[in-house]
């Protein structure tokens, strides 16, 4: 298996340098470039626009030069300075950026997976496990809407209740005093308070879907001839349900958790966006926007590479938890 | 028949036919380690008219011969000759697309499984005539007819035509099947397992039926089975295959009377029969079947087998011809004495 | 043929019903027969009679939309010495006392070995659940308790194989290793539902002997459900004969074998060839015409009325014939056999 | 809600129109009682003794401390803030009056005089969006008084000489940057030697210290430093619009760099240029020119660089939260003495997204703020007031909606359709312009050309007012006319020569569902109505940018700005050198550089030849204010008779949301990048009523 990984990660070389080149050329389609999308914002919001300032900035950031050529630059820098090269719109290094949103944007996906989780195997066993039963169409019904109803709707219509009926600070993840302090235990207690929104938005949608894949699945195996066999054994019907269909169904899980690598930097952007959370999403977005060409193509690449690596991770999970992939050969 | 076969002409020659699988090792890895030689130089015939069976153990290779012969799969070695209705005397493992689709024509397949074989969204209108639309034979009114004829020749009222396979049984969905590969007017039909998913009653029904079609259309089979019993009733002839090879073929009461192999012996012994006052211990063989992608030194059989010797570790026997048309793979075939099965009055 | 042995399950004129939107099916309507201690009964019939419900009644394991509606299905229990009778259609199916029952006392081996083992825990995982489960024992002794159980039905190497996964045994294997979850208990009654039907003809012949030598060992009874008329030639004592989730004939298997009254029965033995009676080309099988009725549509009277060959007009097709003792222990439920009671 | 006297919008305007029409006689900048030739900045009120004897041009040293005898006023003299005071009691900061200079700024109250203390809260969109927290601090060399009159402010006064070439600022003495360091005229001079002469820092001399040639070459000034306190340019050629052209209301950085600080990122000035190419490659930037400019210098970047500004950064831009607090050596006062700002700390917060915005606007939790509001949401914000504790004060924008003709483009047919004047008119005509006020702008907008505000000393109503009525009759008598009177089957319009149908695409980045979307829609719609077809298309804004960059856009719909005090920034759209409002960006290029590629080389006749001599010969060569503003009226007339783009309405409000009890603001203020948006009124002037309940 070592070796299997090592030549997986062998393999990966040639793929990510190609990956890369795309991910440059395509920030490079639009037309026009940072400098050109800067200034128009500038005179969008009626600002002066500083020409002398922009031809500094032309030069500064090489955009002049020919894409082969910033293309090395970029990927020298990475491979031989770890140096992600600079976002044009922060003026921050690009390594600096993304690793400061990454704690956030780990966090809340990681608790936004175990909430979805936490909630949505429980009941799509119970749905399974009682199909056709009046709970089973409530939560079947739920789960359809949830699944239906797009995420950032839902974020507006939480945070518009929970402001006007609730009279709670909403937006981002901490009130605005305590962005910027250092970690106490008040802020802990603050994010608790703001945590619930994203969260739950963010849950509630994959939730719906892990309820409908969860039910699917154990639905699938709770006739296989293996579930009549522990039935026979005279197992408690509650703890073989568990034991037997459950874990098989979560073998598809375990198979997709290595995707959920790339929702890392991507994930529910448009929900981070409306919720104004300081996660990559948002930033990512808005560096494709702006057509910020370092970050935005880091971000590229970036999601390429967690998706191939989330790739690899799911094989090799699911090889983890499936004996007969394990065994195999 | 069998008396008089001899005199019939070869329609199907099989001559050292192999296939070889790769093995990509597992699931971490994609490079070929090795081969599994499921099919590994059969060689056999079939005049016209008559039954071949082929029997063996799942994973012996029958399925993949049959398939072979049809070349649904490429053969990695070996001759495969027909005695082609318009194209004479043909290897198959030599013909172009073009003469491929020519010989299809003549060579038809019955499935195991009736449910998974007839697409669930075509009526039998269009299932039993593609064949004939594709190749031109028949259209419109046409096309109705010799539906409505094949659905007669096998049992099934012509009125169905208009119908969907999920609204038959699984012995009509089988005689579907059956009227399909009949379509065309075949000369050869590989049988695969064709009863193995029918309950008793219907697969003597099918039995039947297929003996039926044999003698009214000059029917040439390939019936491959596990089934002995059912090998015994419907074949002239019969083939045995352990691990990739013709062990033993001969005609059938022949083979089943007075089997030469040890392993047709052992497989004979096995089958439980059907009469409580013939209460039998079988020859109960020890361990596996052996894996084909890494199979035993000299004959295959040999670690299960009880009359085996040194050499027939060491030697792999090869396929000779012990009595009239007898065929069969053992070193110690001329001396031992083996057990048939015993002719018996049936019981009832 | 008198059996004086124990009465160990009596099942009376059990119904077991599926309650679907089409219709409903009586999968079992109207079972009745007995197995005594250490003996084998074998039951019969071609796929959708009732015969796998009819097992899964006695474990009260019916699956949904499934249910007992009626009858009775008698446990003649000993513990330590004493009788007890228990009503097993009576039991809450989770309920402590039937789940003591299920997988100790009445063990059940399966058809498919392949499927009927978890694919994702080891063999030694799942025998050492029931053991640990009716005998309270702990993981060690469990697994020293798997394994002997492994041995006893000829696993080679045990200790290695009670690590291993289903996938990596062949089909005769796993067919051992679920003989060895079902026996690990020592049941009384062990139901063997198809055990072999999924099996090469040698591998079958291995786990006949086995079970036969089992048996001889362990003294429980076999309930044997199978369509292989050979098999039960071979390994049965009695026989049960069910069509449409009746039992239509029942008696010793000699009987059945060579005095079968049933016209369905004969028709099922007439229609299986049979290895060695290879006398002329051509011979064709004696066939039982139609096919089996639609379970929610079945037809008045004798449910096998459309398919006899010795059918009665305006007998057969109206009257639902009774069971009928023509022979000490042998049973056959057809009006052309009513008389000779 | 307590609150001072408000200034409404209306007396606003009223005022400012007044202002603009005593300014043909009194000019702004100028005090009325100095008819001097020369134009003489008017003095602080309190002015100081005799200035020092020139010392020495040597610069201060930067960490010695100003003389306290220099100041010889009590120590009563300034007030301060309680936070300030307490650190002057802990002896961390020197007492006020060693911080002020002698002669303080004094800043005008919009209300009242100020209370000490409290939090004022904004939002911002990241650090691209770093113009409002700059334009919060960036007022410096000079102001605007609330007339619009340009007066000093870091500057003491300024003299020019009757050409224009020789400028002469005089800096306030005893001004501190926010480390304690003198400002003196050597960080002029230092701006001057190592940045602007510097051509690896500098590769476009800054128009600010340079005057264009007739061959279109840029020489750079020569500049003369008399004393700490006196800053002399001389131009080659006259420079009258000095402050304009270097931003001198806002920035000073194109002025003055706090060298002592800069000079160890500086190459030529550090002694260790290993030790700083390290430090540049360690930040990840590729030259020391690029780490300097890009980094070292830009005030939001940079927290350590000495400022001058009311509020220093304290953190960065690119944080979710942006904090700035009180410079204690802000340089001004109140009326009464008051050092300013009175707001201890300024806060932004980053949003995401506008509804993320409005959430916190009527949750109150923005204090003032107009940039990112828009009037679109105007009833939300109003219906929220009570909710939020705000009100929603109206500034007016400088913006219009307007519709503007490519009269270079590269369509033949199309180009002789454009340049014809009475077409251009019976388009003007052809619009309802109160119609589309209801129906897309809740009738808020007035109808108007492009032109400047009635605020303005520009406005001029000849222009303002020209063809805006609605006359479909007179539109279509006027296309006839005009030899378009043949119509094709669908009843549009064909060119002369009888091709056709005379169809444009109208480009523009409104979306659709916006209100601008719609109402260029009903534009579309009343063209058609007089035979015309124009068809609207979004384009992404950076398209939108290529195409007009080459000259490749038939029209656009894009709004007009600049407009409260268009000499200020050139007048770049009444001239048609702005060429994202291209009513003709091919002229604009070929005025720019007539070697461009995509430069058009306007007819022989064509009115811009006037517009860009009234400008290059007249207006851009007189020093006096005043008659600038009577020769730009030339441009105006051109404008008025040959309406070279279409505007449709104007005086659009700027809703400001001002959180309840934050004072000095008022209604009807010019909103314009000009004037410094919102913050015109200045912002180190607002306090809160109560500021013990703001505390950040």
């Amino acid at each position: 298996m070592l070796g299997y990984i090592l030549r997986r990660i062998g393999m990966m070389i040639p793929t990510l340098i190609v990956i890369s080149m795309i991910s440059f050329i395509i920030i490079q389609l639009p037309p026009g470039d940072y400098l050109t999308s800067y200034a128009a914002t500038l005179r969008a919001t009626g600002d002066a626009v500083d020409e002398a300032e922009l031809a500094s900035l032309r030069e500064r950031y090489g955009l002049g030069e020919p894409i082969y050529v910033q293309y090395y630059k970029w990927m020298s820098g990475i491979l031989l300075r770890g140096d992600w090269g600079q976002s044009m719109e922060w003026r921050k290094p690009v390594k600096e950026l993304i690793w400061e949103r990454m704690a956030l944007t780990v966090f809340l996906s990681l608790i936004s997976i175990l909430v979805s989780w936490f909630v949505a195997i429980p009941v799509g066993v119970f749905s399974a496990t009682h199909q056709y039963s009046i709970p089973d169409y409530l939560f079947s019904a739920l789960s359809f809407i949830g699944a239906g109803t797009p995420g950032f709707m839902l974020a507006m219509v939480v945070m518009w209740v929970a402001m006007r009926q609730f009279g709670l600070n909403v937006g981002g993840l901490f009130s605005e005093e305590y962005i910027l302090e250092p970690w106490s235990w008040a802020k802990v207690v603050d994010m608790l308070k703001h945590l619930w929104i994203p969260v739950v938005v963010i849950a509630f949608e994959s939730t719906a879907g892990s309820i409908r894949t969860t039910r699917a699945n154990v639905l699938d195996e709770l006739n296989k001839p293996y579930v009549e066999t522990a039935r026979a054994k005279g197992l408690r019907e509650r703890n073989l349900v568990w034991k037997y269909p459950v874990r098989v169904a979560m073998n598809p899980f375990f198979s997709t958790v290595g995707w959920t690598l790339a929702g890392l930097i991507s994930g529910q952007t448009l929900i981070a966006v409306v919720l104004s959370l300081q996660t990559n999403g948002p930033m990512m977005l808005r560096a494709l926007r702006s057509q910020d060409m370092y970050l935005a193509g880091s971000f590229l690449f970036l999601l390429s590479v967690l998706t191939v690596i989330g790739t690899l991770v799911s094989d090799v999970l699911l090889a983890w938890v499936d004996p007969r992939i394990r065994m195999e050969g | 028949m069998a008396e008089n076969g001899a005199e019939r002409p070869l329609l199907l020659e099989v001559k050292g036919l192999k296939k070889y699988f790769p093995i990509r090792k597992g699931f971490f890895s994609t490079r070929t380690v090795g081969y599994v030689k499921a099919v590994d130089g059969v060689s056999f015939f079939i005049r016209e008219g008559e039954t071949l069976g082929l029997v063996g153990e799942s994973g012996c290779g029958k399925t993949t011969t049959g398939r072979l012969i049809l070349r649904a799969y490429e053969p990695t070695g070996g001759e495969i000759w027909f005695n082609d209705r318009k194209m004479g005397r043909v290897n198959v493992t030599n013909l172009d697309r073009q003469q491929l689709k020519q010989l299809r024509q003549n060579m038809q397949m019955i499935f195991q499984d009736p449910y998974s074989s007839l697409n669930p969204r075509m009526t039998l209108l269009q299932i039993v005539g593609e064949p004939l639309l594709v190749n031109g034979v028949a259209r419109g009114g046409d096309l109705q007819d010799r539906v409505a004829e094949l659905l007669r020749v096998v049992g099934l009222r012509p009125e169905y035509m208009t119908r969907y396979p999920h609204a038959f049984s699984g012995g009509q969905r089988q005689r579907i099947g059956v009227a399909r590969a009949l379509a065309l007017n075949p000369q050869l039909v590989v049988c695969d397992e064709p009863v193995s998913a029918l309950d008793v009653s219907i697969q003597a029904q099918t039995l039947n039926l297929l003996q039926d079609l044999q003698a009214e259309f000059g029917l040439t089979y390939l019936f491959v089975s596990h089934d002995l019993s059912v090998v015994e009733h419907i074949s002239d002839r019969v083939a045995v295959m352990y691990v990739g090879k013709l062990v033993e073929s001969a005609r059938t009461q022949q083979l089943f009377l007075k089997p030469l192999h040890p392993y047709t012996e052992a497989l004979l012994s096995a089958v439980p029969k059907p009469d409580p006052r013939r209460r039998t211990e079988p020859i109960v063989l020890q361990g596996d079947v052996a894996d084909p992608a890494n199979p035993p030194s000299g004959c295959y059989f040999h670690p299960r087998c009880r009359y085996a010797i040194e050499r027939c570790s060491q030697e792999e026997p090869q396929l000779r011809e012990l009595g009239e048309e007898h065929f069969v793979s053992c070193h110690r075939a001329d001396e031992l004495s083996l057990q048939g099965v015993a002719s018996a009055a049936m019981a009832v | 043929m008198n059996d004086n042995r124990e009465l160990l399950v009596e099942v009376k004129d059990l119904k077991t019903y599926f309650f679907l939107d089409e219709g409903t099916v009586k999968a079992v309507d109207g079972a009745d027969f007995n197995i005594r201690r250490g003996e084998t009964l074998g039951v019969v019939g071609e796929s959708g009679c009732g015969k796998s419900v009819t097992a899964r009644s006695i474990l009260n394991i019916v699956p949904k939309p499934g249910k007992t509606v009626a009858g009775e299905i008698l446990y003649h229990r000993k513990i330590k010495g004493a009788e007890q009778t228990l009503d097993l259609t009576q039991m809450a199916p989770q309920g402590d006392e039937m789940r003591g029952i299920r997988g100790a006392e009445i063990a059940m081996v399966f058809q498919e070995p392949m499927t009927s083992l978890s694919p994702v825990h080891t063999i030694g995982n799942q025998i050492g659940e029931a053991i640990r489960l009716h005998q309270g024992l702990d993981p060690d002794t469990a697994r020293d308790l798997a394994i002997k159980t492994l041995s006893l039905v000829g696993m080679p190497l045990p200790e290695r194989t009670i690590d291993q996964y289903a996938h990596q045994l062949s089909g005769g294997m796993r067919q051992r290793a679920m003989i060895a979850m079902a026996l690990s208990c020592h049941p009384s009654l062990l139901i063997a539902d198809e055990p072999t039907t999924a099996l090469d003809v040698t591998t079958e012949a291995q786990i006949l002997t086995l079970m036969r030598r089992l048996q001889d060992e362990l003294g429980m009874a076999i309930m044997y459900i199978t369509h292989n008329l050979g098999v039960v030639a071979q390994m049965t004592e009695r026989v049960v004969v069910m069509y449409m989730g009746k039992v239509v004939e029942q008696a010793d298997v000699d009987t059945i074998f060579y005095d079968a009254q049933h016209p369905y029965t004969r028709a099922l033995l007439q229609s299986i060839p049979r290895l060695g009676q290879k006398t002329h080309d051509r011979h064709r099988l004696a066939s039982i015409k139609g096919m089996v009725p639609d379970p929610y549509a079945l037809p008045k009277g004798c449910a096998f009325h459309p398919r006899c060959g010795a059918v009665k007009p305006g007998l057969c097709d109206q009257v639902e014939p009774t069971m009928v003792e023509i022979a000490p222990g042998h049973k056959v439920r057809c009006h052309l056999c009513a008389n000779r009671a | 809600m307590k609150q001072g006297r408000k200034l409404t919008r209306r007396e606003f305007i009223q005022i400012s129109a007044l202002t603009a029409t005593g300014a043909v006689l009194a000019a702004c900048g100028q005090p009325t009682a100095t008819p001097a030739p020369a134009t003489k900045a008017p003095e602080a009120t309190k002015a100081p003794e005799a200035t020092k004897a020139p010392e020495a041009t040597k610069a201060p040293e930067a960490t010695k401390a100003p003389e306290p005898t220099a100041v010889p006023e009590p120590v009563s003299k300034f007030k301060e803030a309680p936070m300030l005071e307490e650190l002057v009691k802990a002896g961390t900061l020197p007492p006020v009056d060693e911080r002020l200079p002698m002669n303080p700024y004094i800043v005008e109250v919009a209300e009242s005089i100020g209370k000490y203390g409290g939090n004022w809260r904004r939002a911002f969109n990241g650090v691209s969006d770093r113009w409002g927290p700059t334009k919060l601090n960036d007022r410096t060399l000079a102001w605007f008084d609330k007339d619009l009159v340009m007066k000093p402010k870091l500057l003491e006064s300024w003299d020019v000489s009757p050409d224009a070439t020789t400028w002469t600022f005089h800096l306030r003495k005893g001004v501190k940057f926010s480390d304690g360091v003198p400002l003196t005229s050597e960080h002029f001079k230092w701006f001057f030697e190592y940045q602007v002469k510097n051509t690896e820092l500098t590769t476009t001399p800054p128009q600010s210290h340079a005057t264009r040639g007739a061959d279109g070459k840029w020489t750079i000034c020569e500049m003369e430093f008399p004393d700490d306190y006196t800053v002399v340019f001389k131009f080659a050629q006259p420079k009258p619009m000095l402050f304009y052209e270097g931003g001198g209301t806002r920035s000073i950085n194109g002025w003055l760099t706090p060298g002592h600080y800069m000079a160890q990122w500086h190459m030529d000035l550090v002694d260790d240029k290993a030790a700083l190419e390290a430090k540049v490659k360690e930040a990840g930037f590729d030259s020391w020119v690029q780490y300097f400019n890009d980094h070292r210098n830009r005030f939001d970047l940079n927290p350590d660089r000495p400022q001058i500004t009311p509020w220093l950064l304290k953190g960065s831009l690119a944080e979710e939260r942006f904090v700035m607090e009180r410079n204690p050596y802000y340089y001004a006062t109140d009326p009464e003495g008051n050092q300013v700002p009175y707001i201890d700390t300024v806060t932004h917060r980053l949003f995401e997204n506008a509804e993320m915005l409005n959430m916190w606007i009527i949750n109150g939790e923005i204090d003032y703020q107009a940039r990112h509001i828009t009037a679109g949401n105007y009833t939300l914000y109003k219906e929220n007031e009570e909710n939020g504790d705000y009100r929603v004060l109206v500034g007016v924008n400088a913006g219009h909606e307007s519709l503007q003709l490519n009269l270079s483009t590269k369509n033949p047919l199309l180009n002789e359709f454009f340049n014809t004047r009475d077409v251009r008119i019976a388009i003007s005509h052809a619009v309802n312009r109160d119609e589309i006020n209801e129906l897309c702008f809740n009738g808020l907008y007035t109808p108007r050309q492009y032109s400047p505000l009635p605020m303005s000393p520009n406005y001029y109503p000849k222009l303002s007012e020209a063809y805006i009525e609605y006359d479909p009759d007179k539109a279509n008598a006027l296309l006839d006319a005009a030899g378009y009177d043949k119509k094709g089957a669908d009843g549009i319009r064909l060119y002369k020569d009888g091709s056709g149908p005379i169809s444009f695409m109208v480009e523009g980045t409104a979306e659709a569902g916006t209100p601008e979307e719609d109402s260029v829609q009903l534009v579309c719609k009343y063209l058609e109505a007089v035979g015309i077809k124009a068809t609207y298309k979004y384009f992404e804004r950076a398209l939108y940018s290529e195409h007009y960059s080459a000259n490749e856009i038939e029209a656009a719909y894009w709004g007009g700005d600049r407009t409260v005090l268009p000499l200020v920034p050139g007048a770049i759209i009444f001239r048609g050198v702005q060429p994202d409002r291209p009513w003709c960006p091919g002229f604009g290029f070929y005025y720019n550089n007539p070697e461009d590629a995509n430069a058009v080389k306007p007819p022989d006749g064509h009115f811009i030849y006037k517009i860009w001599d009234i400008w290059d010969n007249q207006v851009a060569v007189e020093p006096d204010q005043a008659r600038q503003n009577k020769l730009f009226e030339g441009i105006l007339d051109i404008w008025a008779e040959e309406l070279p783009m279409i505007g449709l309405l104007g005086e659009k409000p700027s809703p400001t949301i001002a959180k309840n009890g934050f004072m000095n603001v008022l209604d009807g203020y010019p909103n314009d990048d000009t004037t410094g948006d919102e913050q015109f009124l200045q912002s180190e002037s607002f306090f809160w009523d109560d500021p013990e309940s703001h505390t950040a």
